[in-house]
């Protein structure tokens, strides 16, 4: 049996003015384990503290019930004070008499009455509580960025400038990602490489970051602090260590037919290949399904012209397994397919391209060698239209598409057919939006300069229709202002493609046990309040993994998830909530209903042997909760058919405890 | 194999090569076409509103019979195809209007079971390209040949679901299988004008000269369809290729043209 | 203002993130409903077990109801959403056997919704009290 | 009558024990009186042949037994399994409740089974044997010098009358056909009991209730009640109650029961058929089954191994408790 | 705004159509083949329908340009599905007393060698009650 004290607080007249304090402590007394009650006008104040560490002393007390304000005011307050007192913390129980009581009832006999009752739940409450001890957990002290792109890299380098070693793992042979085939970035028009490559050399140099580039990671294992990762590191065939980057190899392979993932396929690689001058890691590729000598044997001149002698035929995928306290996702995005959108004719003719196509037709490093010409016949294009929202925007309904706004398409437009004007002032610009949507530093600004100063040709309207005859396009459209259809003959039509998360990034989600909403972007653990952190512990977001983002937000979203990941990293240990789940192992049937109703993967099974009252043993399959995982929520315990979990601090028969005292 | 045929109106009189050679060029590839017994037009166009009833009691009853035949339906006609789906799909999933449909049906009720397949679809999904091009006895190598798709046979996809509507290749997976070269032409699932020929015969003449031209800058030589309403418009517009029903190419592929003629 | 005026028993059951806290900003703003609303706080709405539901009207509750973050704002990401089906189940079950609907309810109340909690409150017990005592579910196993 | 007879099974758990792949058969025996049909574990050829029986009192579901008998039994169990039972089999597989490796089952088809309360209806108590001659069942009573004869419809228990399904859907051996899903009428009597008033809702189930002695055979005989230790046994659970008082869990038994088995039950009847106060409890646990087939989508329970009940689940766009009772009271 | 919304609430139902999911993109209008006969075009029945504003739609030649093409229906990024309201204020228009816009009589005129059957029937079909 417990020894409870019952500590009625007036709050000045805030509750004493509705509530007959005296009454409730004098009631109360008569409460099952109560050995002492009383009343005092502000039970939170030093006094009032001392109070109560007296009277534990005095009473040898082993629960504390504070009729006071809410608990998630003072709660924690009386939980220090307790522990002051050499109890444990979570031996407190609060009865809310303010909020909930006098605050909102007038008439002092009602007020009592309920006040009375509110204590009375909370002494049978406490009288089952039990000393409750935050568990520990190690860190250790290494972060995993999965995603090379500006996101991972950004995140890396700030996590590697705190002193924390970090992994990237990259899927490309290079790190850089989409915005290393950018061309000129908005709303300032540096172009990208300029700004992106002296940080991907950073990374490279940085003695804290490895970079497992052409690899995934296959497995995940553990928790918050304790993550054990699989890193899958495919075969390049090339040896890492040694390949100094000086593409003799490329120069020599016969291979040369094989589309150029990097330029989008509108020009060819060879089988060996370095993605792009300032790849990093600057080491050659093989790719195995173009290469000769790996498919039949026939070839090796690569190793033949390699003086480093780094080319390896042999070479198998390489498992690496690594520990990691915190894991960031930046895994980044993917212009949709266009293949359900040929209405517009991106099947049917190559000068109807996508954006990201532009970008590397403007690119000095593309295969234009930064000209703007048509990929059809290598001419000039004098008219060009663009054409926004192709996919976004769409009812979920609808038969293609995506619900959301794709977020990038209107800035990156205006820059298109601003620097298309500027560079090319004979060329006719057409832009066909639906709205144009630029908030943000300097975007407005920048949208009008493409209309007033540039002349580009914004439409209010749609396109719905490309037929392409001869070297013209035909683009039949609507201009809603002008209430008129237009026809225009373009040499070139550019789709604004909408955006989605990579498709590595659903299989991630589910070995990480991190949510995704229906579009497949990351959840985060709050919309307003918690944008960079995953609901999953230890996990974190960077990027456009969690929704549509343009450059500068994912640098700034990839800050703060690194100061997430070094706040966590920065300790030594890990005090979880006490008040967490936790299965009663003889009762367990180990049925899985209360893992399939974990939102943060905290549950998992092992077999146990028990010995049997006839000495016999049975082996058993049981849930085991891991409470540095767990939350505390509690929907595992009502999906328990059994029983067997219950949760700490609300235990059932706690809450029934209450129920009881509420029902007289 | 064996299943229920609607023909439908053009086709018994200015359309009979699309008649004659469907049922011709079926039998060869295994399939009988079985004419539904006192078919009735189904309309020409189907009407979107919920509340007209009437109108398409026509083909629930065709509908009905190659259920009670326990056959899949299949038409050749674009226009009666996508009278046919469009109404079967509306008894599937309208409750209140099939109810309504229901009440006028003296056949029993019927709530959407039937399958019902375009003629294309029957040599793709039931026959296979792969067969067509088996049994193909006079290859037409070497022809440059537009598939003109109209607006019919595609539209509304949610109901159709024969083929991306944007980038159709059923039609000319037909062509190749048939030996020749499919020429592919961004207006071939443009609207010819319709019925607006009637109200105003201008319009259907722009729309038809879009599309032969469109297909004639691609190279083709000569325009296949499947709808006797699109042939109209496209020959009556002046189009300087021929234009003739994919069955009378299919039937002459197929080696079986000569014994039609008579 | 009648004597032996009918004072109906209600359990509520508040998550603690957002309908806890908005009875607390109801009491923050003096915004009155019946005293006979007796709150017990639990860590989500998906931990109120049918058991206690049972429970408070076994032992003499006329009415109970469940308060939770609206849908899409759990605390825990997806604890109201089981909440939302065990509760639409069981109380489809307990109208089956003839306990009135009004008597049980779930309501979303963010942390910002105080008045609509009070609302709420007021609400929930007029229904009740227009309903008299509960009895049916202590005597649905006894025939009188 | 059934179609498969004792001598097939027999026969083949024989060969089955015989050539190693079993080394025991849990079937149906003989019981005190010829409807008393028990489960027993057979070891060998001579058991089986003296007191192995199969005919349509043979209801019992045995995917349960599995449970216990998977733990004791070395080596592999051969379960008999009727499409009903293949459900049951495959909810416990669902909720690793044992080891699949050590069964080898064997899928029969069913014709429905006899209740021996529509028997004894007609044939009044004293029953002193029942035998079975081609389509008919011959029932003897110390009464009457002549059989009654009866057709296998006129005592067809209420579960087979609305049988849902004559598909097993777990099996490593099937004798006879695999059988189909079909449509059942279930849901009709559970249908009447929502169109009825709420006063008259109350009046049946406190009627039905009522006569409820606490004897726990639902709970023992329910497949989807195999808790390693039952909430009403365990004192910390807050509903413990052994005995019939007048306390919260002996009024909430079932309902709670129900509960416990939502989304989890099979409806494969063998609560009510056990129930000596033949109380209608199937109509509780399909009450479960309709609303949560109308609000989440069609779900049948052991359907498939590892599906995920709707009570374990969700989508944001589930209808809200509230809804329920609008969308039923806008139907009316 | 005015009072129509008796009828607007008949065209919705008949439709099956809801108007306020449009965004204003006018890609119904750019694809329309019909685009150039018609004085209201696609996009401005989904905003009139929308509005109430259906009295000017019942007696436009519009009605009886829509070629029942369904390009709008499939191309509309909201699944507004433009031409079903074509249609239901065309039926609204042709269900008026003596509005019937073709005639049997109208027939000989149209009438050359090569009309299929199917031209007049689906003429009738639309422009008749």
């Amino acid at each position: 049996m417990q020894r409870v004290g019952v500590f009625v607080c007036w709050c000045g007249s805030n509750i004493a003015g509705t509530v007959d304090v005296e009454a409730v402590s004098e009631a109360l007394k008569s409460e099952p384990g109560v050995v002492f009650s009383t009343n005092y006008q502000y039970m939170c104040s030093q006094a009032g503290q001392d109070m109560i560490i007296d009277a534990v002393k005095e009473h040898n007390l082993t629960g504390i019930v504070v009729c006071s304000c809410s608990p998630r005011m003072h709660e924690a307050t009386f939980r220090k004070t307790a522990a002051a007192a050499g109890l444990n913390p979570y031996m407190v129980e609060i009865a809310n008499i303010r909020e909930q009581c006098s605050w909102v009832h007038k008439d002092m006999l009602t007020g009592t009455e309920k006040a009375i009752i509110l204590g009375k739940a909370a002494v049978a409450k406490v009288n089952l509580n039990t000393p409750l001890t935050p568990g520990e957990s190690p860190v250790t002290k290494r972060a995993l960025v999965i995603g090379g792109g500006i996101a991972g890299i950004q995140t890396a380098l700030d996590i590697a400038d705190a002193g924390f070693p970090v992994d990237i793992v990259e899927k490309k042979p290079t790190i850089g990602g989409k915005m290393a085939q950018l061309d000129k970035t908005f709303p300032t028009l540096d172009c990208a490489a300029c700004i992106l490559t002296p940080k991907m050399v950073d990374v490279a140099q940085n003695d804290k970051i490895r970079i497992f580039s052409y690899s995934e990671v296959s497995e995940i294992k553990g928790f918050v602090g304790n993550f054990d990762v699989t890193i899958k590191k495919n075969a390049r065939f090339v040896n890492e260590d040694i390949c100094t980057g000086c593409g003799a190899c490329v120069d020599k392979c016969p291979m040369k037919k094989i589309p150029n993932e990097f330029n989008l396929g509108m020009d060819n690689r060879k089988a060996i290949y370095i993605p792009f001058a300032q790849a990093v890691p600057k080491v050659a590729t093989i790719d195995p399904n173009a290469c000769n000598m790996l498919k039949n044997g026939k070839c090796g001149l690569c190793a033949k012209v390699c003086t480093a002698g780094a080319i390896d035929y042999t070479q198998k995928d390489e498992f690496i397994e690594e520990k990691y306290g915190a894991i960031v996702v930046a895994t980044g995005f993917n212009p949709i397919s266009m293949d359900k959108f040929d209405e517009f004719a991106y099947n049917q003719s190559k000068d109807v391209i996508t954006s990201l196509e532009f970008e590397r037709l403007t690119n000095a490093a593309g295969p234009t060698a930064g000209k703007l010409l048509r990929p059809s016949d290598g001419k000039h294009p004098h008219t060009i239209v663009f054409v926004q929202c192709v996919g976004s925007r769409c009812d979920a309904c609808a038969e293609k598409g995506k619900e959301y706004c794709s977020k990038i398409c209107c800035m990156y437009t205006a820059k298109h057919a601003m620097l298309t004007r500027d560079k090319y002032p004979d060329t006719e610009v057409y832009v066909f939006y639906i709205d144009v949507r630029t908030p943000g530093k300097n975007f407005d600004e920048f949208y009008r300069r493409a209309v007033e100063e540039y002349g580009v040709k914004y439409i209010k309207g749609m396109v719905g229709k490309v037929t392409p005859e001869g070297d013209v396009l035909k683009v039949q459209a609507s201009d809603l202002i002008a209430n008129k259809q237009l026809r225009i003959d373009a040499d070139l039509v550019v789709l604004a493609a909408a955006i989605e998360p990579d498709k590595s990034a659903r299989p991630l989600a589910t070995m990480l046990t991190a949510s995704m909403d229906t579009n497949d972007f990351f959840t985060e653990a709050h919309p307003k309040l918690r944008p960079v952190e995953s609901p999953t512990a230890g996990v974190f977001l960077s990027g456009t993994c969690q929704g549509p983002k343009d450059i500068p937000e994912t640098v700034s979203q990839a800050g703060a998830a690194s100061s997430k990941v070094i706040g966590l990293l920065a300790k030594d240990k890990l005090t979880g909530n006490p008040c967490v789940a936790s299965s009663n192992e003889l009762m367990c049937n180990g049925c899985s209903s209360c893992e399939k109703v974990c939102p943060y993967g905290a549950i998992t099974y092992s077999d146990k042997e028990f010995r049997m009252p006839d000495r016999t043993t049975k082996v058993r399959r049981i849930a085991v909760v891991n409470p540095a995982v767990c939350q505390g929520c509690g929907a595992c315990t009502v999906a328990c058919p059994s029983g067997a979990m219950d949760l700490n601090g609300f235990a059932n028969s706690q809450i029934m405890a209450e129920v009881d005292a509420i029902c007289k | 194999m064996k299943v229920s045929y609607f023909p439908g109106c053009t086709l018994k009189n200015k359309a009979k090569e699309l008649d004659v050679y469907s049922v011709k060029s079926a039998e060869v590839l295994g399939i009988t076409l079985e004419e539904i017994e006192n078919w009735q037009c189904c309309g020409g166009v189907f009407t979107t509103a919920r509340d007209e009833v009437a109108t398409k009691l026509s083909s629930v009853r065709a509908l009905k019979y190659a259920l009670d035949k326990e056959q899949p339906l299949v038409t050749v006609c674009s226009a009666c195809h996508n009278v046919i789906k469009q109404t079967n799909y509306a008894m599937q999933n309208d409750k209140e209007f099939a109810d309504k449909v229901n009440r006028y049906m003296a056949e029993g009720s019927y709530n959407g079971e039937t399958e019902v397949y375009n003629y294309l679809e029957m040599l793709r999904d039931m026959v296979g390209f792969d067969a067509v091009k088996e049994k193909v006895v006079n290859p037409l190598k070497g022809k440059k040949i537009a598939a003109y798709y109209g607006c019919l046979l595609l539209r509304p996809n949610s109901v159709m679901r024969m083929d991306d509507p944007e980038n159709p290749t059923i039609m000319e997976d037909l062509i190749k299988a048939m030996g020749a070269d499919p020429i592919v032409y961004a207006k071939r699932n443009e609207c010819c004008g319709g019925y607006i020929s009637v109200e105003s015969p201008e319009a259907a003449k722009r729309n038809s000269n879009a599309v032969i031209e469109n297909a004639k800058a691609a190279g083709a030589e000569m325009i296949i369809t499947a709808c006797p309403l699109c042939k109209y418009n496209l020959v009556k517009n002046g189009a300087d290729i021929p234009v003739i029903y994919f069955t009378e190419l299919l039937a002459e592929a197929l080696g079986v043209k000569e014994d039609t003629n008579e | 203002m009648q004597v032996n005026e009918y004072k109906p028993l209600i359990v509520a059951f508040c998550c603690n993130w957002c309908s806890y806290a908005g009875a607390d900003l109801a009491g923050n703003n003096r915004l009155n409903y019946p005293a006979e609303v007796k709150i017990i706080r639990v860590p989500c709405s998906c931990r109120v077990n049918p058991m206690f539901i049972l429970r408070a009207f076994q032992r003499g509750a006329d009415g109970v109801i469940i308060c939770g973050c609206h849908p899409g704002d759990c605390h825990y990401t997806s604890g109201n959403y089981y909440t939302r089906r065990r509760m639409a189940a069981l109380f489809s079950m307990l109208d089956y056997l003839g306990i009135e609907k009004e008597r049980t309810r779930v309501e979303w109340v963010s942390a910002a919704e105080g008045a609509k909690f009070a609302a709420t409150m007021n609400d929930f017990v007029e229904k009740v009290v227009a309903l008299g005592e509960n009895k049916r579910l202590e005597d649905l196993r006894c025939k009188k | 009558m059934q179609k498969i007879t004792r001598e097939q099974l027999i026969d083949k758990a024989v060969a089955l024990l015989a050539d190693g792949t079993v080394s025991c058969v849990l079937g149906w025996s003989k019981g005190e009186f010829d409807y008393d049909v028990t489960p027993a574990m057979f070891n060998n050829e001579e058991e089986l042949k003296a007191n192995f029986v199969f005919n349509d009192f043979c209801g019992v579901n045995f995917s349960k037994y599995l449970v216990a008998k998977t733990q004791k039994c070395e080596g592999k169990i051969l379960v008999f399994l009727k499409p009903c039972d293949t459900y049951s089999f495959n909810q416990l597989l669902t909720e690793h409740r044992f080891d699949r490796e050590k069964v080898y089952a064997v899928g029969i088809p069913c014709e429905g089974m006899a209740d021996i309360a529509k028997v004894k209806e007609i044939c009044g108590d004293g029953i002193s044997s029942i035998a079975f001659e081609g389509e008919k069942m011959a029932v003897t009573t110390l009464y009457e010098d002549a059989p009654v004869m009866l057709a296998a419809n006129d005592v067809l228990a209420e579960r087979c009358i609305n049988c849902k399904s004559k598909k097993c859907v777990a099996f490593d051996e099937l004798m006879g056909d695999e059988g189909n899903v079909i449509d059942s009428n279930r849901f009709d009597e559970v249908e009447k009991l929502e169109a009825m008033t709420p006063d008259e809702r109350f009046a049946f189930w406190q009627n039905e209730l009522s006569r409820c002695i606490r004897c726990n055979a639902c709970r023992d005989a329910c497949p989807a009640c195999t808790c390693e230790k039952c909430v009403f046994d365990n004192p910390n659970s807050g509903v413990e109650n052994k005995s019939p008082a007048n306390s919260f869990e002996e009024k909430m038994f079932h309902i709670i029961r129900a509960f416990h088995v939502a989304g989890r039950c099979t409806d494969c009847g063998e609560c009510s058929r056990v129930c000596p106060q033949n109380i209608p409890l199937h109509l509780l646990n399909r009450k479960f089954i309709k609303d949560m087939n109308e609000f989440y989508g069609e779900y049948q329970a052991g359907a498939e191994v590892g599906s995920r009940a709707p009570l374990v689940n969700y989508t944001t766009e589930d209808l809200e408790p509230g809804e329920v009772f609008d969308r039923r009271d806008t139907d009316a | 705004m005015n009072n129509n919304s008796y009828l607007q609430e008949e065209i919705i139902r008949r439709s099956g159509v809801n108007p306020s999911k449009c965004m204003r993109c006018g890609k119904c209008s750019a694809t329309c083949p019909a685009y150039d006969e018609m004085e209201y075009h696609p996009h401005q029945f989904v905003n009139m329908v929308e509005s109430g504003d259906i009295e000017p739609l019942l007696n436009s030649e519009s009605l009886y340009k829509c070629l029942s093409c369904f390009a709008c229906i499939d191309r509309c990024p909201r699944n507004v599905e433009p031409a079903k309201l074509v249609e239901a204020v065309r039926i609204a228009a042709v269900r008026k007393q003596g509005a019937n816009r073709m005639t049997a009589n109208d027939v000989p005129r149209m009438i050359d060698e090569d009309v299929p059957p199917q031209l007049l029937v689906s003429a009738f079909r639309k422009y008749t009650k």
